[in-house]
Parts: C-alpha cells; structure tokens; sequence
C-alpha cells in the first residue's frame, strides 16, 4: 500500500567552510507523515531546499518513484510534485494573497494570458478550505505574522503535489490554526500523499507523525515509528545524551512592582491595556493570532508609538519614544521576527550581538575590541550558538542558531526587564530548556520577564502570571495556580472575559 | 626617453566640447596650418561635456606635459583665468579664440568677429526677412553661454537704430544646447507671441532646433528665423526657405589663424603685444589690437544661393 | 467595507490625477490657451518618447536596479539609425526603425547580461555603459551630426505622420502603453518582475529565475531605448552626439512620480504614464508661463519636489485612515 | 578560529589556515584588485610617457579630482546607509553663489568660507529632514532639490558671475602647504579621509551605519537611532559639498550657476567604484581612496597621451565594470575552489 516516492541517496550539501549535510540517507512514503528531526542546524532546512530544487546537492543522487531526477530549479521540482513551506520568510509583501498563492506556478488560460479570476476564486476555496477569513486581494504586509504563515500553507497546497515538505509550519501559528494544519495534513494523507514535518515541538511530532528520521550534525543517525518510540529515545538520538525535565521553573521571591502599564492603546491594534510586572516575576502573555501581544511591547519599547495610556517604570511615568531611550531605562525587547527584525544577517555574530550596546562599550565613541570580544564569547557561548567563528556572517547560520544570536544580543545588554516574544520559536529541544533554565535563573536573579508565547505549555510551564489578549484587549489575567490549559484558551478564544 | 622638445612645436587647440560640427572644423583648419609650417604639430582637444571644469582638467595635463602654445574656446571666461595663468607661468603660450578667456587668462583673444558686429549683422539679418517690423524674440544656449550673452547685449544695442524701430525683442529664451529643450522652447515662443515675426538664434543646436519647429508647427513664412549655424547642418532649412539667411564665421579660417599666431608667438616672432602683425598663411596678415584682442571679419551670410557650395566645406 | 478601504490605499494613480489637475489649472491661470486641444495634443506628443522610455525604465526599477544608460542608449541607437537612412537612403524606413531597435535591444542585452550574469549592480553597469555607450556614439559619428538635410524626408515622417489624426508618436506611446499593461500584469514573465523586486529569496523557492529576469528587462529597457532613438532623432531632424543626456533623470522621474517603490516590488504602469504626463506638462508649461526664463529650474524642481511630499503625505494619511477604521 | 566554539564538531569545519588560502583570500578582494590596477596603471603610463612619473606633475594633477574626492567621503556614509545623494552637485552650486553673493557684498574670506560652509550644511538638513522626517526615498528627494538647488542659484544670478574674490582666498583651491610642491587641497583631503575613515572603521557611529545599511528594522529595533543617523549622513554629505564648493570656488575664482555640473554622478562613481554597495551595508574606506587615486591618475595618464576624451570615457566606463567583475568571478573561482577541495 505504501509506496516509496522520493529516495535520497548518499546526499551531501558543503557550502564553503562547512558540511551542512554528508552521507545522508532519507526515504520517503506515501500516505505517510514522515518527521524530520534534528537539532539547530542539523541541516534539516538544507535538505529541504535539495528537494525543491533551491539548492543542487553536492554528491548524492535523488530518485523520484524509482527513476534518478534532477532539480535544477525550483520549478522543476514543483513540476515533479513536491511543494514545501519554507523556513524562511518567502512572501512578496507587496503583492495580494492571490499572486503570492500562484507566483511561480500562474494560471493560464488558453492564450497565455494570466487568469486572474480563476487564480481568485481558487485562492477563496483554499482560504475557505483553512477556515481563514482573508480576502484573495489583501495584501500581504497588511497580514499579520500567523495570517502570512497560513497563506503559505495555502500556496504549497496549491501546487497539485505528491509530496508536500512543512519546514517548522507551526513556529508561528497558533492553536486554532494548528487544529487547521492537522486537518489538512490528515486530509493530505488519506489521499495517499506524502508529508515531511520539520517541527522542534515533539507534542507535535507525536500527535500527527507517523514515522521518524534523525539528523545530527549533518549526518544520518536513525529512524523509526513514532508510535513504538519515546520522547526520551529520539532526543538521545538527536542530542547524544537525555534532557532533564523540560520547564525548570524555578522559585523566585516576587518584589515590588517596577513596570505599571495603564490604560495602553494604539488605534488598530489595541485598547485600554492595563498590567503590573513585578521585580523576579516571569508574567506571560498569550494570545491567538493578531491578539495584539507584539504591538503591546512593541509600544512599551517605543517602536510604536502609544495613543493613550501611562506607563509607569519604579513608580516614575515614562515616555519612550524610541528604542534607545526604552534601553536606557533598562528594557530589552527580543522580537518575534528574527530575521527581519532581530538579526542584521549580513553582519557579523560578534558585531550582531555587541549592537545593543554598541555605545556603552565604546568610550568616547570609540570601539573597544577586547570588550566587544568578551562579550561576544561570553554570551554566544552561554547560548551555545553553533557557528564556525563569531566572525561569520548571520545568515550563514541555520534558523535556530540565528534565533540564538538574537537572544544573546539582548541578554547581553544586562537588563532590568527583558520582554520576550516568542523566544523559542524554532529552537530545538535541547536549547530550549537551556533557554528556559537560564531565563528562569535570571528571574530568580531579581529580572523582570515578560514571556510572549503561542505555545501553551511555555506559557502554563513558566510564568508566574498570565496575561490572556483577544483581539486588542486584556481579556483575562490568571495566577500561576489557577491557570490551566482550558480557562486560558477560553480567554483567549474571547469566550471568558473578567478580571 | 624621448626628449620632449625633440618632438617639434606642439600646439594644442583645446574646445568646448566634442562632437560639435563646428569644431571639427576647426579642427581641420588646425591641421591645415600644422601642415603648411615646419615641424608644427596641432593638437585638437576638447571635454566629453561643455564645462569649464573639464577644460581645466585638460589644460592641467597639458601643463604637465609642456607642450608649447595652448588655443581655447573656453566655457567660461572667467573660471579659465587661474588655469591659463599656471599654463602661462609655466611657458606655455596661452590665446583663446571663438569664445574668450576674459583679460590676464591669456595673452592674444582671437575673436571671429567684433561682438558688436555680430549683434547688429544678427539683426539686420532678422530685420530683411521680415520686411523691418514685428516681434522679435532671441533663443540662446545656456544661459552662461558668455559669447552669446554678449552679442545678445549688442543686438539690444542695434535695435535702437531708427531704422528698426517697428521692431522689439520681447523675451530671451535658453535651449540650453539640447535639441528638445531648444524645440519646445521655440514652440512655447509661438504660443505665449502669437505675432511673433522672428527669432534669432546665435547657437548651432539652437538654430537647428527651432527651424526644426517652425518646419512642424507650419509657421513657414511667417515665422522668420536667422541666427549662427553651419552651413552642413542648415542647408536643409535653407534650400526649403524655412531660414532665409544666417551667419557664420569660417571655423576653418579660425583654426588655422590660431595656430599661426601661437607659432609665431612661440617661435618669438612676435610678442603678442598690441600692434604686433602677424602673417598668416593664406589669411593674410593679423593685427593684434587693444587688449590683445584680433578680429578676424565680418561673419559670411549664407543663403539658398550659396549654401550648397559652404555646406561641403564644414 | 473591506474592499472600499483597499481602494482608498492603492489610489496612488488617483492622487496623481489629482497632483496633475491642479498644476493644469495653475498653468492655465497663468497662460489661459495652454489648454487648448492642439496644445493639449502637443503636450501628449512631446511627452511620448519620454512615456516609452520610462515604461522600460519602470521594469528595471520594479527588479530593484536602475537603468542610468537609457540616454546614451538612445543616442547610439538614434545615432545608428540616421547614419544608416543617410548612407541609404533607399532602405525602407521601417527596416531602418526595425535596426534601430535592434541596435537599442542589443545594447540593453550586454547591460543585462553584467547584471544578470556578471552580478554586477545594476547602477555600476549602466553608470559604466553610460559612458561607453555615449564615446561610442561619438566615434560612430566621428563627431559630426546627422541634420534634416540628410535624412530622408520619409525618415523624419515616422513619428509625424498621423493615423485617425492622432499623431504617430502619440501612437506608438499609446501602443507601448498598453502591451506594457498587458505584459506586466496578464503575462507571467510580467508577474516574475514583481517577484524579483519584492524578494528574490522567495523568488528564487517558487523557481523564478533572478537571471532571466534581469536580463529581460534590462533588454525590454534597452529595445524601447532603440525605439526612443528612432523617434527622437526622426523628430527633431538631427541626430547629435549629446542626444538626450540627462534624460535617464527624468524617466527615473516619472517612475518615482508615479509611485514605482524605487526599491523594487511595487508600482504600476498607469502610475509611470501619469509620472510622465506630470513632468510632460512641466516641461511644456515653463516655457509658456510667463516667467523669468531664470527661474525655470528652480521652479522645476519644487514643482516635483512638492508632488512628491504631497503624494507621500496623502498615501500617509490614506494609510492612517485604515488603521483607524480597523478594529474601533 | 576561536577555541572557544565548542559547539561545532569539528569534522564539519574546513581547516583554512594555510598561507595559501590566506594568499588566495587576499588577492581575490576588491582592494586588491584596485591596488593591482592602480599599479598597472602606473606602470603603463610611466613608460609611455616622460611626464607621468613626476613629482609636480603627479602632486598637481590631484587638483582635477580632489574637490570630487571630499564629495565622495560623506557619500560613503550616504550610500553604506542605502540612501544616495544625486544633489550634491548642486549643494555645491549653490553654496558658491553664496559665497560669491557674499563676496561681492565685501566680506572678508573667513565669513565666505563660513557662509558656504553653512549653506551646504543647511542644504543638507533640508535633504534630511525630506528623507527622514516624511518618509521620502533620498533618490525621489535630492532628484527634486538637485532642480531647487542650482535652480535658486540660477535664479538669482541669473547670466551673470562672481568674479571677485579676495586675494587670500586664492590659496585654498590653489595654494600649496608650505614650500612643498603638495597641494592644500590634497592634504586637507587626506585629512578628510582620515578622520572619515576612522569614525566608519573605528567608532560605534560607523558600526551603525552598517547595521542601518544592512537592516534598518533589526538595526531600529537593537536601538539604533536610525534617523538620525541618516539625517547626520546628509547633513555631511551638505557639508562637504560646502567644502568643495570652497575649494572649487576658489580654484577657478568664479562662480557660475552651473558650476560643476555633473558631479554627482563622479562623487557617486568614486564610492561604487570603491565597492561600496549600492544596497547598503558594505564596503570601506580604502577602496575608496584606491578608487579616486586610480580613476584620477588614469585619466591624467591618458591626457598625457592625448587620448581624446571619447576614447576616456569608453575606457573609464570598461574599468568601472572590469573592477566589479574581476573580483566577482575571482570569488566564484574560489568558492568552486573550495568546494572542490571538500569533495576530495
Ligand atoms: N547558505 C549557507 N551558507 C553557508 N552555510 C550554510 C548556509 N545555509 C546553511 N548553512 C549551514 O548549514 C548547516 C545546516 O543548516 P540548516 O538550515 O539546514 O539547519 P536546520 O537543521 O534547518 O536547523 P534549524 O532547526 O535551526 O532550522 C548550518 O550549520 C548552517 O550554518
Ligand atoms: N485583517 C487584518 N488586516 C490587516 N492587518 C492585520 C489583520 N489582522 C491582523 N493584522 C496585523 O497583525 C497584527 C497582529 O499580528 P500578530 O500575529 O503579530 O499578533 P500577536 O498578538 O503578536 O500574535 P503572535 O505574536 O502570536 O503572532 C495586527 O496588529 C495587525 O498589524
Ligand atoms: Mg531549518
Ligand atoms: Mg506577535
């Protein structure tokens, strides 16, 4: 019944300086939800572009349906049957769902000419079919973060695929929509598809797949059913050893309050959002898609700029204006795009971390390259960032690793409050309780932590309080002992509102 | 190495620009001149684009390479000085002809003709075509363009004369020397004057251009245009009546008398001082006058009769 | 109410109209017969070449690159064809319009080609073509110019000729307009532009060449410049060394007038037409307006500043609007 | 490398400390290939002709090309941040009227250099508020001030000149420092260059630039003021032009509206052909420098030999491209290289 459609054999990807992948094996079946596992960097996205066609592997050959095949470009592989969803960010924010939906694949009608009401009104049954309310025309930089994320699950369904490649489809999508996902993928392979899932949350990885391969260090190292494995067997198989428990939240002694937001909004995105945040407290905020929760902080570290409301920082009211004077007073902000807004990537991993501080560092405006060295391997050490030297470039890095980077810019600016937003997105298991561990102790330290999350289990696992947003508003703030998965999602679906 | 003064007399004939008509002709008269002395080399140079500061960079290099008498049709008269200055410190024989370097930039201005003369023959060519009466209006080059700004002046002067007293100018206009700028601002002329009966235009591109517009807009005859222009370039509008006559100086001749008197300064036959004569070939004798400016002549008018026979020539 | 709110943001073309309407009536004001039918015809007319030019200009902007060549372009090519119709006459003219573009195409290839495939720049290739175009015009020429006198009479009647009145010029600009149009948004390769510019990355995941892409558009550019040259050169009876230098500025001009994201991924042909028709009524209107002839440049320059801050603080406005109006 | 990267197995790293890598990684930079025709420049030209290699000559001749150079120094900062300035020219133009204009009114030379220097400053501000205060792309902005600019001068001065100045004004634009036979203009631009050089390579404001030149978002959001350093750009950039048009001013001792024309254009292809990217975030200093001494003495070389200037701008058009392709195809050699070695 299962059948073998795409073989890899014998793959290898270098790029100058480094083996992203060597000597890999990868078999994939129809019908089957096949998970791609493997640390940051284990060179699960390289894989993914050899078998789109983005890239040509090194060595190795690809068999499609048992005949050799040859992508030499995305197309060709697009032709062959295979769609993916990239990693990486690939929309044309200026042009509507619909184009971005059919670029590269437009329909046509008998002529040539470009079928725009036919491409529209598919586009509306994909929309339909993922139960998202977008209109085909919108553009796309009107889209927030999740929005995009699903139109690009629209695009790869798009494409009349046997083999359809999800490269961390859910980093950015919340619960609703990763219901959607699971329905469609369930749907996919009832049809006798093939699905490979490269995802870092194995709640995931469990709940959908059905059969394991794992990476590491660009090499092959197993495979297996996932139903007859354990967490604990794929992990060691991933990172060499086994992990402790996965949130290591640890007491802290909650002290006076030093940030207090009243009344906070910005037309369009949110009203009349109010909240405390305590010295040594780790207050989470949740939310679905567009609740909001990245233009909250974005306001408090004056990228936007607020219509109304007071925020109050150590009893004295503030106005920040910019991110410099956000810094200044102590708040660090990781935001949630790191590859637009978190990671300059044509820079440096030295000189990517140093920014923030860029000033301090420099007396008299003069740089200093010890001190900018220290930090550098202080903090990217800290966060075990897998690069070649701290001299390369960012985007030379898998997406993990940059997340990292971003992570270690900020904590190395020593702040006193430091705002999350979705920190671990796309972070592997391992680094992820490294990261939790470390915020956990930096909070037990006297920091104060605002986690921003779509992911439940971080949000119930870390925070000491929790702040619920549903479309623009706080619709619910819980305590750490009366929070649970349900009321949470009750207020965060607007069904329970109240303080 | 060679010995630079070995190489016999170089002289360099440095214009506004390349790829002008005009200059290439003058060009010719150089090596006609360089050809009938001895051991006279004659050097034509000249900037990409019509700037000051492109001429300024030659003359540094021809500075550099001492060569013996430099002959400029300058951009400006004034931006030149400095430049000219070093060149003559440094041994270099510097005139300027056509358009004049001002006074202490160089030691002997050839001009093809009085300013004056130019002004007034200017407006009476205008006048004759239309019969001494109506609007009149002038499209210059650039508005910097010296040369042209002082026979402007002079034909201002002209029109005071009795016998043009049904005539005025009513608006000077720039083409800048591009051909569309130049077109569209004879174009605007007829519109704003709709009586407009001439216009004059003392520049090659200018001329053209506007013939160019009275041709399409059907302004034939009514319309009069005269102004400087090459033979070879207006012989079209000439022949088919749209110009009825224009003006200009044989920029042969010019090329060639520069390049006597640099010899003859640089050989010290002369000083370049007023009074000094100078024999030049076929041209016959110069006389440099006050300032140490010489005047060539009246510029010749071409018409239907005679344009064929010049348009060959440049 | 969705839609009416999208509309709102994407009338850039409609700001413009607005921009255009006002400048007619400060001209009018000034000079009351500008408006008249023949003159508004000899606006288009005067405008065309500019209108051409600019369209090929819009595709290389909408890559992200930019085209500094275009006016040395025209020039070689223009250079080309009159020379050619001088040395035969008898050739039939629209053999000769056919070289010419050919020439202008040619040119733009050898553009593409260091864009595309030498990875040079786009502004470093055509910074450096527009010089090596422009000194080969001028050793084509030798120097000299190419004047009515030996131009064939059927030459110069190319862009003068009319067809159902309208000039040919004005015609072949129209022409050009709507193919653009239709390229541009009804064809793929037209699509893959706007993919490039808007992000070559994503670009490059849905199997759209980087390559092919510049390099076609840089020769689209570099074929329309062809044209431009047969038509400039026909029209004012002279093919001269210094034909249209400067003249990139302007189609850049146009472009960033009309609302083409100089860095790429946005803009529409409609708004480019409507940037040149701007700068069109400019050129003309300066000289008819009764003003010092001093004063020209410097009232060009505000004239197109102001459009600009204008149309920026409308589209900012616009943009505010539909904030508001989201989620009250 | 350092040893404290513990996280990457090392089997996956290629070993790349041998003198030959290093050699090769050398000699495939764009400095290097600058420096390789800047020397093959000066080799050709000296043995063609007798003038090139001479002290005077090869002082004096940086006259030509120094006021365009300290135009270009800011413009690495404007273009390194994405931005361009094609207004420059005109910034220049105008703050000579200025000057002229207060010559003529009888000041002294200190307040004609104050003043043009002002002007060109004040231009400057008014580019940056445009780009950075509505949100303008700098090309749409100083495409429209290039116009205002010249255009105000013009305007004013109309077809007439400034042709007086005082006589110590002279020095500036054609004075020598001392008895030496070194031209003020070229120390003062080395000077320029210095102190630009070490504020792009040696301070946190040039670490800034290239952050906002590589991602002005993630640059804005780590705290980096990016307006204001864009709006500082154009005010150098004004400045500087204020700077030329005093060297400029006083070398030809007149000032005319149209007064280098075009000069933006040059300004701008010394900074790309110096290899700073026109997309922002790249390049330094020294190919800059490289690049004005090279295009420079290239075109004093071929005016030495009377290479008309048709023949110059083909040849400087061909070198332009040449100096970005060389190093382009050198890279693709290596990095093919490279792999080449991993595979074996
Ligand atoms: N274009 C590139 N140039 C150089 N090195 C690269 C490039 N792309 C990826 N690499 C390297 O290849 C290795 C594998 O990267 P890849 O993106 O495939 O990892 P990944 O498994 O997808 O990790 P993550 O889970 O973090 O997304 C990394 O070490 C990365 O640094
Ligand atoms: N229908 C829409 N039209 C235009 N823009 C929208 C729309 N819906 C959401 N947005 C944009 O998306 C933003 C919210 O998206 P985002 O997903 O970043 O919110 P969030 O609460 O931070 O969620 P998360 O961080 O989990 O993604 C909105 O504030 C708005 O800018
Ligand atoms: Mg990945
Ligand atoms: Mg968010």
């Amino acid at each position: 019944m299962k059948k073998t459609i795409l073989e890899l054999k014998d793959i290898a990807k270098y790029f100058p300086g480094i083996k992203a992948l060597d000597n890999v094996d990868f078999t994939i079946r129809t019908g089957e939800v096949h998970a791609l596992i493997g640390e940051n960097g284990a060179g699960k996205s390289t894989l993914v572009k050899i078998m789109t066609g983005v890239y040509q592997p090194t060595k190795g050959k690809i068999l499609m349906e048992g005949s050799e095949v040859h992508f030499g470009t995305a197309h060709d592989a697009q032709a062959a049957g295979v769609a993916a969803i990239h990693q990486e960010a690939s929309m044309f924010t200026e042009l509507t769902v619909t184009e971005n939906i059919f670029m590269g694949h437009h329909l046509r009608k008998k002529g040539g000419t470009l079928d725009w009401k036919a491409m529209r009104q598919h586009t509306q049954e994909l929309l339909d079919r993922l139960e998202l309310d977008i209109n085909p025309d919108t553009l796309i930089k009107n889209l927030g973060t999740a929005q995009r994320h699903m139109v690009e699950i629209a695009k790869a369904l798009s494409v009349d695929a046997q083999l359809v490649i999800m490269d961390e489809p859910t980093s950015a999508l919340s619960l609703h929509e990763v219901e959607e996902l699971y329905k469609i993928i369930r749907q996919l392979k009832d049809e006798g598809k093939a699905i490979v899932f490269i995802s870092h949350k194995f709640d995931e990885i469990f709940e959908i797949c059905d059969y394991f391969t794992v990476f590491r260090d660009g090499q092959y190292i197993g495979e297996g059913e996932v139903a007859t494995s354990s967490v604990d067997e794929i992990v060691k198989m991933m990172v060499g050893r086994s992990l402790g428990h996965m949130f290591p939240k640890k007491e802290a002694a909650i002290g006076e309050a030093v940030l207090d937001v009243k009344g906070l909004s910005l037309p369009g995105f949110f009203k009349n959002v109010s909240f405390t945040l305590h010295k040594g407290e780790i207050l989470g905020f949740f939310g679905l898609v567009g609740a909001g929760r990245s233009e909250v902080m974005r306001t408090i570290f004056g990228i936007d700029k607020k219509s109304e409301g007071t925020i109050v920082l150590n009893g004295h009211e503030i106005h920040i204006s910019s991110p410099r004077l956000a810094m200044q007073r102590g708040i660090a902000y990781v935001p949630e795009d790191r590859q637009e807004q978190g990671a300059i990537l044509e820079m440096s991993l030295s000189h990517n971390i140093t920014l923030p501080q860029i000033d301090k560092i420099s007396p008299f405006g003069v740089l200093n390259k010890k001190t900018e060295k220290t930090i550098t391997e202080e903090f990217g050490n800290k966060m075990e960032i897998k690069a070649a030297n701290w001299k390369v470039n960012a985007n030379t890095l898998s997406g993990g690793n940059q997340q990292k980077v971003v992570l270690a810019k900020w904590l190395a600016t020593d702040p006193d409050i430091l705002i999350l937003d979705e920190p671990t997105k796309g972070i592997d298991v391992a680094t992820k309780a490294a990261v939790h561990e470390f915020v956990s102790e930096m909070a037990a330290a006297g920091l104060a932590v605002i986690l921003v999350s779509s992911e439940l289990p971080e949000v119930l696992g870390m925070a000491d309080r929790i702040v619920v947003m549903h479309e623009g508003h706080v619709s619910k703030v819980l305590n750490r002992d009366e929070a649970n998965s349900d009321n949470v999602i009750l207020a965060a679906t607007g069904h329970e509102e109240g303080m | 190495q060679k010995d630079a003064s070995s190489d016999g007399t170089k002289i360099v004939l440095l214009v506004k620009s390349l790829g002008n008509g005009f200059f290439e002709a003058v060009a010719d008269g150089g090596k006609e001149a360089a050809g009938e002395l001895d051991g006279v080399e004659s050097i034509y140079m000249g900037p990409s684009a019509a700037t000051a500061e492109g001429q300024i960079e030659i003359i540094e290099t021809l500075i550099a390479q001492r060569v013996d008498g430099i002959a400029i049709s300058a951009n400006d008269p004034d931006a030149l000085i400095p430049v000219a200055k070093k060149a003559m410190k440094a041994g270099i024989r510097v005139i300027s002809f056509d358009s004049n370097i001002s006074e202490g930039g160089r030691e002997v201005a050839l001009s093809p003709s009085d300013s004056e003369l130019i002004g007034s023959q200017q407006v009476r060519l205008i006048a004759e075509l239309c019969d001494y009466k109506g609007q009149i209006a002038i499209l210059s080059a650039t508005a910097q363009a010296t040369n042209q700004n002082e026979w402007i002046s002079y034909m201002y002067e002209a029109f005071k004369a009795p016998e043009y007293k049904d005539m005025e100018i009513v608006e000077v206009v720039y083409g800048d020397d591009a051909a569309d700028k130049s077109y569209r601002e004879a174009v605007g002329l007829f519109k704003k004057y709709p009586d407009l009966a001439g216009i004059i235009s003392p520049t090659t591109v200018g001329v053209l251009a506007t013939a160019k517009a009275i041709e399409d807009e059907g302004l034939k005859g009514k319309v009069q245009i005269t102004g400087l222009g090459l033979p070879s370039e207006m012989q079209h509008y000439i022949e088919n009546g749209t110009c009825g006559q224009m003006a200009l100086w044989n920029p042969v001749d010019l090329g060639y008398s520069s390049i006597y008197i640099l010899n003859a300064m640089i050989k010290g036959e002369v000083e370049g001082n007023p009074g000094d004569v100078i024999s030049a070939g076929r041209m016959g004798t110069i006389t440099i006058g006050e300032g140490g400016n010489s005047i060539m002549g009246e510029p010749f008018v071409f018409n239907k009769d005679n344009i064929a026979e010049y348009a060959s020539i440049f | 109410m969705k839609k009416s709110i999208e509309k709102i943001l994407q009338n850039r073309e409609l700001n413009l109209v607005g921009l255009i309407i006002i400048l007619l009536i400060l001209v009018t004001i000034r000079s009351p017969r500008f408006l008249e039918l023949r003159n508004v015809e000899r606006i288009v007319n005067d405008t065309a070449i500019l209108i051409m030019v600019a369209a090929g200009q819009f595709l290389v902007i909408l890559t992200g690159g930019i085209d500094l060549s275009v006016g040395s372009t025209i020039a070689f090519s223009g250079m080309a064809a009159s020379m050619l119709n001088e040395a035969y006459p008898a050739m039939p003219v629209y053999l000769i319009l056919l070289i010419g573009v050919l020439v202008g195409t040619a040119l733009g290839a050898f553009n593409g080609s260091c864009v595309a495939f030498g990875k040079i720049p786009p502004i470093i290739t055509t910074l450096g073509t527009m010089s090596i175009f422009r000194g080969f015009t001028f050793v084509l020429s030798k120097g000299q110019w190419v004047t009515a006198h030996e131009m064939t009479s059927a030459y110069t009647m190319i862009p003068r000729g009319r067809l159902f009145g309208i000039p040919n010029l004005t015609t072949w600009a129209i022409f050009i307009f709507i193919i653009m149009y239709y390229f541009v948004k009804y064809t793929r390769h037209g699509r893959e532009i706007y993919a490039i510019g808007g992000n070559k990355t994503a670009a490059h995941f849905v199997g759209v060449s980087e390559k092919k892409v510049n390099f076609m558009v840089f020769t689209i550019s570099g074929a329309l410049c062809g044209l431009a040259g047969v038509m400039w050169t026909a029209r004012y009876a002279a093919a001269v060394n210094e034909t249209a230098t400067g003249f990139e500025l302007q189609t850049v001009a146009a472009c960033v007038l009309g609302g083409v994201s100089i860095a790429g991924g946005s803009g529409t042909i409609t708004g480019v037409l409507l940037g040149a028709l701007f700068l069109g009524i400019i050129n003309n209107a300066l000289p008819v307006v009764n003003l010092s002839p001093f004063y020209q440049m410097a009232i060009q320059g505000f004239i197109v500043l102001a459009a600009i801050v204008a149309n920026v603080l409308m589209e900012q406005r616009n943009e505010k609007k539909l904030l508001n109006r989201r989620r009250q | 490398m350092s040893d404290k990267l513990k996280h990457v197995s090392q089997s996956r790293l290629i070993n790349e400390t041998s003198f030959k890598e290093r050699l090769i990684e050398t000699v495939t930079k764009w400095e290097f290939i600058l420096i390789v025709l800047f020397a093959g420049v000066v080799i050709f030209f000296s043995n063609a002709s007798p003038y090139f290699l001479n002290y005077f000559n090869l002082m004096n001749t940086t006259f030509n090309f120094m006021e365009k150079a300290i135009m270009a120094l800011p413009m690495i900062f404007v273009i390194m941040c994405g931005d361009i300035d094609i207004s420059v020219a005109s910034i220049l133009a105008l703050s000579s009227f200025a000057m002229g204009h207060a010559s003529a009114a009888g000041a002294g030379t200190p307040e004609i250099i104050l003043i043009g220097l002002c002007v060109g400053m004040v231009c400057g501000i008014f580019n940056g508020l445009l780009i950075t205060g509505l949100k303008i792309p700098a090309i749409a902005v100083t495409l429209g001030s290039q116009s205002l600019f010249r255009g105000i001068s013009q305007a004013i001065l109309g077809d007439q000149a400034y042709t007086q100045y005082p006589e110590s004004f002279a020095y500036f634009g054609q004075g020598y420092v001392g008895d030496t036979l070194i031209p003020f203009e070229l120390v003062l631009f080395l000077i320029l260059a210095a102190v630009m050089g070490f504020i792009l390579h040696k301070t946190s404001y040039g670490r800034k630039l290239y952050a906002v030149g590589n991602s002005a978002t993630a640059a804005r959001f780590s705290g980096v003021p990016v307006a204001r350093i864009r709006f500082t750009n154009m005010v150098l950039n004004g400045l500087f032009a204020g700077i030329a048009a005093v060297l400029l001013t006083s070398r030809i001792g007149s000032t005319r509206p149209n007064i280098a024309n075009g000069w933006d254009m040059e300004a701008i292809t010394l900074v790309v052909l110096g290899g700073v990217s026109i997309s922002g975030g790249k390049g330094n200093i020294f190919g800059v420098i490289i690049a004005i001494f090279l295009l420079g003495y290239l075109k004093f070389g071929m005016g030495l030999l009377n290479i008309s200037a048709r023949s110059m701008i083909i040849i400087t058009g061909f070198l332009l491209i040449a100096a970005v392709l060389i190093p382009e195809m050198l890279g693709r050699f290596k990095a093919k290289r490279k792999l080449m070695k991993q595979q074996a």
